[in-house]
């Protein structure tokens, strides 16, 4: 630990973001986080249009994968649909989006959007949730929820799937989709390539000190409780049904968020969003990068998808070779993710340093 | 067979008399069946405020069964519960801890992940925040002697910090009734007479009611005031330690002649 | 409804049933007695499949081949017990995570080692007499029922099962009970495996054989599965009951697409309604009606 | 019948066990005491198989164990009662009684209807899953279970834990009655003085994972020489 | 944040690049290999000739993997970063849907060639493929003739499945035929026990398949196993691009008619010349089918406009392209139809025997209509749209 860990300058901006409930609590934590997003935030910059199309998908990912860490890290809730209310959102934002085409549609879209998907997951939640459904149940159901939603969609092609102007498309997709934008009719702001990456970089980030913020709370402790016992969590006076159907919505509210992102990004979606392959993405973000942690669940789904990206261009056969071989050494390897490792391992190197305030600034820790 | 108390009342009645009577628990025909089996057959139990009430008879007898239809674990299948004047039978678990029933477990059930004060943080931040919450955790270790322990994870605890753990959680609830199964269930002479103490302690200053099962009939005797003894489902008898231990019948079916 | 056409019904019931109860069998020894959510079952079917396409394509007897198709899918299962799965006891999601890599890897490198299609399988025995289909579903019913009831008195009666049980439910103390309990995980995934690997090789004449063929299987033996409950021979029977049941007659009236969807959001009510399946629904009910003795 | 010859164990990097020495002769009844968490529950495992030797070996009829797996020693007529009734609760009372009879491949196992002797509500409730019995009714059936392979040694970790007192006396008589009559060694570890005094013929002390002391009978008779060791 | 910088970085070399986006892995590499190795065979002739405009054409070709998501990477990687000249892409409608956004905001020159369910009407965007007009136009008129006017159509259940469904009844209606069933079948369903049976029962003349993918190959063995080849079948997906004839064994493929623009198997002597050197350049290949054929061409189709236009700018290309372009394709003449981008195509009825031998029959030329008689005139006005037959016709 930092000598000022707790009495910094900077100490009392940093409480409500710090507790045992997140890793990397030390100035030198926040130094490397400010550090890391003023890289992310200079690519554009330094690589242009291209890096900031690219990159707005991966981080629009990112944002998807912390809803599920939040969920099933700190809540126990292991979703295998967060796509669900992904996609849900990316939907919405279309069909609103398409039938009013001015920047009123798009500001429309957006709330509408992160509405439909948090009241779709609040629905599920409480069916789920009131109706005793638990454990594993809750992530097989949620699955079949996604592949509902992929067979439903799928099905969609014909004229008659259309809400207003706006078709369904089946598994051609729905195209036209407009980009995002703040405004009313046509006074306002369209955002564009660069401008998304930011959004969706302030989104990702936003998110992150919410959530932590979150979990640091007294709820976040209720919600941590009611991951590690729940039964016993009643037995202190604590709604677990409730704290569970919270959680659950507000991590279906980011992963329609992210969707919303992820869609305006394309000008586009279709149901294979919802496959199973999709689904298993944020679970394969989460694992990697460690669930009980947001930044290395962020992390996480950055460099795999960057890593993906970068097979699918070398046009390699064997990319999903290496991405479900590296999946599962790693949860036979570091079976909390690498985020919660590398942080060991900082506190045992700090813990041998005589004078822990020379240990390297936080870039070494990588971890929330 | 349940002793058919005079006094039992509506709910009503208890709400308009209840200062008279100080009367903090009351069951009224309680009833569980497990398929064929009775575990709690029509148990008519009354419990004061402040009392220390040991309840002890054969293995199988329904002590935990009545326990968990106390904190709301088991649904009954027919009768009531009163706390406090109130019917809570249909409340759930969470609500009637609100109301002040808390709740140690048979086999312990801290939680192991998290460390002494992260554990002990849970049912404090119901009650207390800011400086309280900082005074009350330590009070609470201090009197639990667990102030060294503070940080470490609960898993590493021996048995009995885990059970003192527990029971201060229960504590820290600040709860008018606390329910306790078999809480110095393989502790050491040593620690059973800490726990033994502190019961007491929790019973005397604190003044909150308390039920404990136990097999240990030294550690009953050293506690309570009266003991409750349950066989098959039903009150079997209720009294002071002596006269249950010496009634013949406690002895055939519970004590066994080395009593 | 006309004879033909009730007749026509049922045996499409018979086909779907077969059909869920094949695909779940070893996925439910798996999941239910071991506490392993296998993702990549679809892909042990998979190696059944394709061992059985080639070995028909070397000349094989189909029944031979099939009997390859199973054995070989149980070797594969013990392999990757002792490589993998066996550090995944008692760490359920872990499991499921893990084994998603598994499948894709296993898709990937199926298809890379062997393109995009098995060497076909014609399907045997001919058509019926009364209604329009092949014989061969009657056989694959008929296989269903025997794999459920030998399971059954598998687990249920014999030694072996007995020890299977204990061990999976605390593997310590069988081991102190003088139980190989390593043995029985092993047999326990083998015979798991090889159930797969029978699924693959009985559909081989009937699908397709692609390196995507296991997904075809996953949805219905995971819903039948979760919807079954704990006990889970006879709760893929009933699961298998049930949701065969509503698929058939939602296809009979409104299709192949309404016939899948019907079944999902059957399976969705089904777990609301019934959180621990339908034998959890079963022993509730049990212990209801014992009240009234 | 069975030797500890500097027996010493580990979790993990944390020593538990410090160089155990312990010798129990065949047909004797011995007991192990010490307060919470000095080794006990450890010193059984070690022994059962359910935990490596770091160090030291275990002699059971004249052979080392001590690289053996635990099944393997189960099978040679050890049965074990694991503390805290460790029961599988999925099966039905009488499929963990039949799982008790894995250790014995001989044909001098003891019938079901002996055990249901010792204790009768093991026959009423053959058919109950394990997990719904009471605490009591499991530890009762853990005994049985280990009852009838007919052990040649039978180690009981903490029996008595959990059971109504008329109960612990039945069992203390009953395990003398098993020693008598088939001969069966027992080492048992207990907290509970009435046990110790009444069925152990002599008794180890232990502490911080060493054995400290070693009562004989004349001894075991003083409650104050006892509890001494019960309340360290 | 200026794009600058990355538009001039381009590859060094001053000549064309081209992307050629085709499965060689996954769902669709039965088709995308094929597709993949004409457009090679045609750009490495192209070389060998002395390129285009005397510049040598370079390849940037990496595998999709049947994967929309990596469709979308690639496309915007095929535009940033290797700021292609012209692109060929996708097997399936959903693919070319999913990049085309991207195509579109970037005014990308890209050939699909998959026959599809038409109606595409876009400015940069040259669907060759036959349409569903096209195809069943050929082959349902005749069947009728052959075998009588009921017809029960099975369609795979998605947008292109769907659609030439309507185009059934569209025909149907024209020749006074009548669809008295039809059904949609999931894609990657490959039990089709239940649709046999109604098969059975409604008891057409014959039946429609539109049939896609290998999970829904099964159904020919399963019409085997039921006894069902006493009802014939007309297709315009089977056959021509997956080679079910090849792949199961006969006779189930017995009495099934396809409306194609190409088959391998076509007797002429342009086909038999293309498809030697085909089989000489990759001698592991195994079937050429009929999109192979498109791209194979179009590649020439674009070498003329680009020598037409005297440059590779892509706009002055597709002008050119816009002004009426045949080629020698090994299918016979083609013409590209500058109001629709699309191409009027030789179309045929290939029939399979008892021992999958194909014959042909019935050819003529069909030009791409539909889009003309909605009024999709590229040439005068910018569009991107799809179209489709149900806001035009009554019957669907
Ligand atoms: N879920 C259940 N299903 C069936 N029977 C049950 C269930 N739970 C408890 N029982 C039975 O109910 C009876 C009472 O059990 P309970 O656990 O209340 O006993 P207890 O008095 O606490 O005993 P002990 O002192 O041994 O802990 C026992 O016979 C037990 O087998
Ligand atoms: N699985 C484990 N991992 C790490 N430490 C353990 C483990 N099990 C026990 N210990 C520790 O080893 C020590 C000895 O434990 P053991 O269970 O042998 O004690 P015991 O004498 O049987 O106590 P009790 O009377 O409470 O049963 C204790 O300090 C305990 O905390
Ligand atoms: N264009 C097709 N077949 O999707
Ligand atoms: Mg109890
Ligand atoms: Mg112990």
């Amino acid at each position: 630990m930092s000598v000022d860990s707790n009495n910094g300058p900077l100490a009392g901006l940093r409480r409500p973001f710090e507790g045992p409930n997140t890793m990397g609590n030390t100035p030198s934590f926040w130094l490397g986080f400010v550090a890391a997003v003023a890289v992310l935030a200079a690519l554009p910059i330094l690589f242009g249009y291209y890096a900031a199309e690219i990159g707005a998908v991966f981080l629009a990912y990112a944002l998807l994968g912390v809803s599920l860490a939040f969920i099933w890290g700190y809540c126990g809730i292991l979703s295998f649909g967060q796509v669900a209310f992904f996609g849900i959102g990316g939907y919405a934002f279309g069909v609103v989006a398409i039938n009013v085409p001015t920047l009123t549609g798009a500001t429309l879209g957006l709330l509408a959007a992160i509405a439909v998907s948090t009241c779709f997951a609040a629905a599920l939640g409480y069916f789920m949730f009131y109706g005793g459904v638990r454990d594993v149940y809750v992530t097989i159901l949620t699955l079949v929820v996604a592949l509902v939603l992929y067979t439903f969609m799928g099905q969609t092609a014909g004229g008659e799937w259309a809400i207003g102007d706006a078709r369904l498309g089946g598994f051609n997709g729905m195209s036209g989709v407009p980009n995002l934008g703040i405004g009313i009719g046509s006074t306002g702001l369209e955002i564009g390539i660069v401008g998304h990456y930011y959004v969706t970089l302030s989104a990702l980030v936003a998110t992150y000190l919410g959530l932590r913020a979150l979990v640091n709370s007294r709820f976040g402790y209720a919600m941590v409780a009611t991951r590690e016992d729940e039964s016993r969590t009643e037995m202190f006076g604590y709604n677990t049904t409730f704290i569970k159907f919270a959680v659950f919505t507000i991590g279906g509210a980011i992963a329609g968020l992210s969707g919303v992102l992820f869609t305006t990004q394309n000008n586009y979606i279709d149901p294979s969003v919802f496959g199973i392959t999709a689904a298993a993405l944020p679970v394969v973000w989460a694992s990697v990068g460690g669930r009980t942690s947001l930044l290395g669940t962020v992390g996480a789904a950055l460099a795999i998808q960057f890593v993906d990206y970068q097979l699918a261009l070398s046009g390699s056969e064997w990319a999903l070779v290496i991405i479900g071989s590296l999946l599962v050494f790693v949860v036979l390897v570091m079976p909390e993710g690498v985020a919660p490792r590398l942080r060991d391992l900082v506190v045992n190197y700090r813990s041998s340093e005589p004078t822990p305030a020379d240990a390297p600034a936080g870039t070494e820790e990588v971890s929330d | 067979m349940g002793t058919s108390d005079p006094t039992v009342m509506t709910t009503q009645a208890v709400d308009e008399t209840g200062e008279g009577t100080s009367r903090i628990l009351q069951t009224r025909n309680l009833r569980k069946e497990f398929g064929g089996l009775t575990a709690t057959d029509d148990v008519d139990f009354a419990l004061e405020e402040g009392e220390l009430r040991c309840l002890i008879g054969p293995n199988g007898a329904g002590k935990s069964t009545f326990l968990n239809l106390l904190t709301g674990q088991l649904e009954p299948t027919a009768g009531k519960i009163y706390y406090d004047g109130h019917d809570v039978t249909d409340l759930p678990s969470y609500e009637r801890v609100d109301r002040g029933i808390s709740m140690k477990f048979q086999v312990p059930s801290i939680y192991e992940g998290l460390t002494v004060a992260q554990n002990l943080r849970i049912p404090l931040q119901q009650v207390a925040d800011g400086d309280a919450f900082e005074t009350r955790t330590r009070e609470i270790l201090e009197r639990f002697d667990l102030l060294a322990e503070r940080d470490t994870v609960a898993s590493n605890l021996s048995h009995g910090q885990q059970q003192r753990l527990e029971i201060g959680m229960a504590m820290a609830l600040e709860p008018t009734l606390m329910l306790l199964d078999e809480p110095v269930a393989g502790l050491s002479v040593e620690e059973t007479a800490e726990i033994a103490d502190l019961l007491r302690e929790i019973s005397d200053d604190d003044g909150v009611a308390l039920i404990v099962i136990e097999h240990d009939i030294d550690f009953v005797e050293s506690i309570a005031d009266r003991v409750t003894v349950l066989d098959q489902g039903s009150i079997f008898r209720e009294g002071t330690v002596e006269a249950v231990k010496s009634d013949p019948e406690v002895k055939r079916i519970y004590l066994g002649e080395d009593h | 409804m006309a004879t033909p056409e009730l007749l026509n019904l049922g045996f499409e019931f018979v086909e779907i049933f077969a059909f869920i109860v094949l695909a779940t069998v070893g996925l439910a020894v798996i999941f239910g007695m071991m506490g392993i959510i296998n993702l990549a079952h679809g892909e042990f079917i998979l190696v059944g499949a394709y061992a059985t396409s080639f070995a028909v394509a070397a000349g094989l007897p189909l029944a031979v081949a099939m009997a390859v198709g199973v054995v070989a899918t149980a070797a594969f299962g013990l392999v990757l017990e002792r490589l993998i799965i066996r550090r995944l006891y008692g760490r359920l999601l872990d499991s499921m995570v893990v084994t998603w890599g598994i499948s894709l890897v296993m898709i990937q490198l199926t298809r890379i080692a062997f393109g995009n299609t098995a060497p076909g399988v014609g399907i045997p025995f001919g058509q019926l007499p009364v209604v329009d289909g092949p014989v061969y579903y009657l056989v694959l019913a008929v296989v269903a029922v025997g794999v459920l009831g030998g399971l059954y008195a598998l687990f249920m009666w014999t030694d072996f099962g007995v020890r299977a049980r204990a061990t999976m439910q605390d593997e310590e103390t069988a081991r102190s009970m003088g139980v190989d309990t390593d043995r029985m995980y092993m047999a326990t995934f083998a015979i798991g495996s090889g159930l797969a690997g029978l699924a693959g090789a009985l559909y081989a004449p009937v699908m397709t054989v692609t390196p995507e063929y296991g997904t075809s299987f996953l949805v219905e033996s995971f819903v039948a599965v979760v919807v079954g409950g704990s006990s889970v021979l006879l709760g893929t029977i009933l699961a298998s009951g049930f949701l065969g049941t509503v698929n058939a007659a939602f296809t009979n009236l409104a299709g192949t697409f309404m016939g899948q969807v019907a079944m999902l959001v059957a399976a969705i009510v089904a777990i609301r309604l019934m959180p621990d399946g339908i034998t959890g629904l079963l022993s509730d009910l049990r212990e209801k009606w014992g009240e009234s003795e | 019948m069975l030797e500890l010859m500097n027996l010493r164990a580990s979790y993990g990097k944390t020593p538990i066990l410090r160089g155990v020495d312990v010798a129990v002769d065949e047909g004797e009844i011995v007991g192990i005491m010490g307060k919470n968490g000095v080794g006990k529950t450890t010193l059984i495992k070690a022994v059962v198989g359910l935990l490596e030797a770091d160090e030291g070996t275990v002699v059971f009829d004249g052979e080392d164990v001590t690289d053996e797996p635990a099944d393997v020693r189960a099978r040679r007529g050890m049965g074990y009662i694991p503390q805290g009734r460790d029961v599988f609760p999925g099966l039905t009372v009488e499929e963990n009684l039949r799982m008790g009879e894995t250790i014995n491949e001989g044909d001098d196992r003891l019938q079901y209807e002996a055990v249901y002797d010792y204790f009768p509500i093991l026959e009423e409730r053959r058919d109950q899953k394990a997990g719904t019995m009471s605490g009591g009714q499991q530890q009762m059936l853990a005994i049985g279970r280990a009852l009838i392979g007919n052990p040649e040694l039978l180690l009981l970790d903490e029996p008595s834990e959990g059971v109504q007192p008329s109960i612990v006396q039945d069992i203390t008589r009953d395990l003398r009655s098993v020693n008598e009559e088939l001969g069966t060694t027992i080492c048992f570890v207990e907290q509970n003085l009435h046990v110790v005094q009444n069925l152990a013929e002599r008794c180890y002390a232990i502490d911080k994972g060493e054995i400290v002391d070693e009562l004989g009978p004349d001894r075991l008779e003083s409650r104050d020489a006892v509890t001494e060791y019960l309340a360290v | 944040v200026a794009e600058g910088g990355l538009v001039g970085l381009g590859d060094g070399s001053s000549g064309p690049t081209v992307a050629i986006l085709e499965d060689r892995s996954g769902t669709f590499a039965l088709t995308g290999t094929a597709k993949y190795r004409t457009t090679k065979l045609a750009i490495e002739e192209i070389n060998r000739d002395g390129g285009i405009l005397g510049e040598e054409i370079d390849v940037f070709a990496p595998d999709p993997q049947s994967d929309n998501m990596r469709y979308q990477d690639l496309t915007r990687y095929a535009i940033y970063r290797e700021n292609v000249d012209v692109m060929w892409a996708g097997y399936s409608s959903a693919t070319r849907e999913a990049i085309r956004p991207i195509v579109n905001e970037h005014e990308q020159l890209y050939f699909y060639t998959t026959q599809y369910e038409g109606g595409v009407c876009d400015n940069t965007v040259f669907p060759l493929g036959a349409t569903a007009r096209q195809q069943l136009g050929a082959v349902v008129p005749y069947m009728i003739e052959e075998y009588g006017d009921e017809i029960y159509t099975i369609a795979a259940d998605y947008n292109f499945g769907q659609l030439s469904g309507d185009w059934v009844k569209i025909i149907a209606e024209e020749h006074s035929a009548e669809v008295v069933g039809e059904e949609y079948i999931p894609l990657g369903e490959s039990q089709f026990g239940s649709t046999i049976n109604d098969i059975q029962s409604a008891d057409p003349d014959f039946v429609m398949s539109m049939l896609v993918g290998q999970d829904h190959s099964s159904f020919y063995e399963q019409r085997l196993a039921s006894g069902l080849t006493d009802i014939p079948v007309g297709t315009s997906t089977n056959m021509a691009q997956e080679r079910e004839h090849l792949r199961i064994d006969p006779p189930a493929l017995e009495d099934v008619y396809a409306g194609v623009s190409y088959m391998e198997e076509l007797p002429t002597e342009r086909n038999e010349a293309f498809v030697e050197r085909y089989y000489d350049r990759w001698d592991d290949a195994e079937y050429i089918n009929q999109e192979a054929q498109n791209n194979y061409f179009s590649v020439y189709l674009y070498k003329e406009a680009v020598e037409r236009a005297g440059t590779f700018d892509q706009e002055a290309v597709i002008e050119e392209l816009e002004s009426g372009i045949e080629v020698e394709a090994p299918e016979g003449d083609v013409t590209l139809d500058p109001a629709t981008h699309h191409v009027e195509h030789n179309m045929r009825v290939a029939h399979a025997d008892e021992t999958h031998e194909i014959s042909f029959d019935d050819e003529r030329t069909i030009e791409p209509s539909f889009l003309h008689d909605v009024g999709c005139d590229l040439t005068s006005e910018a569009e991107q749209t799809q179209y489709e037959p149900a806001d035009y016709y009554e019957v669907v």
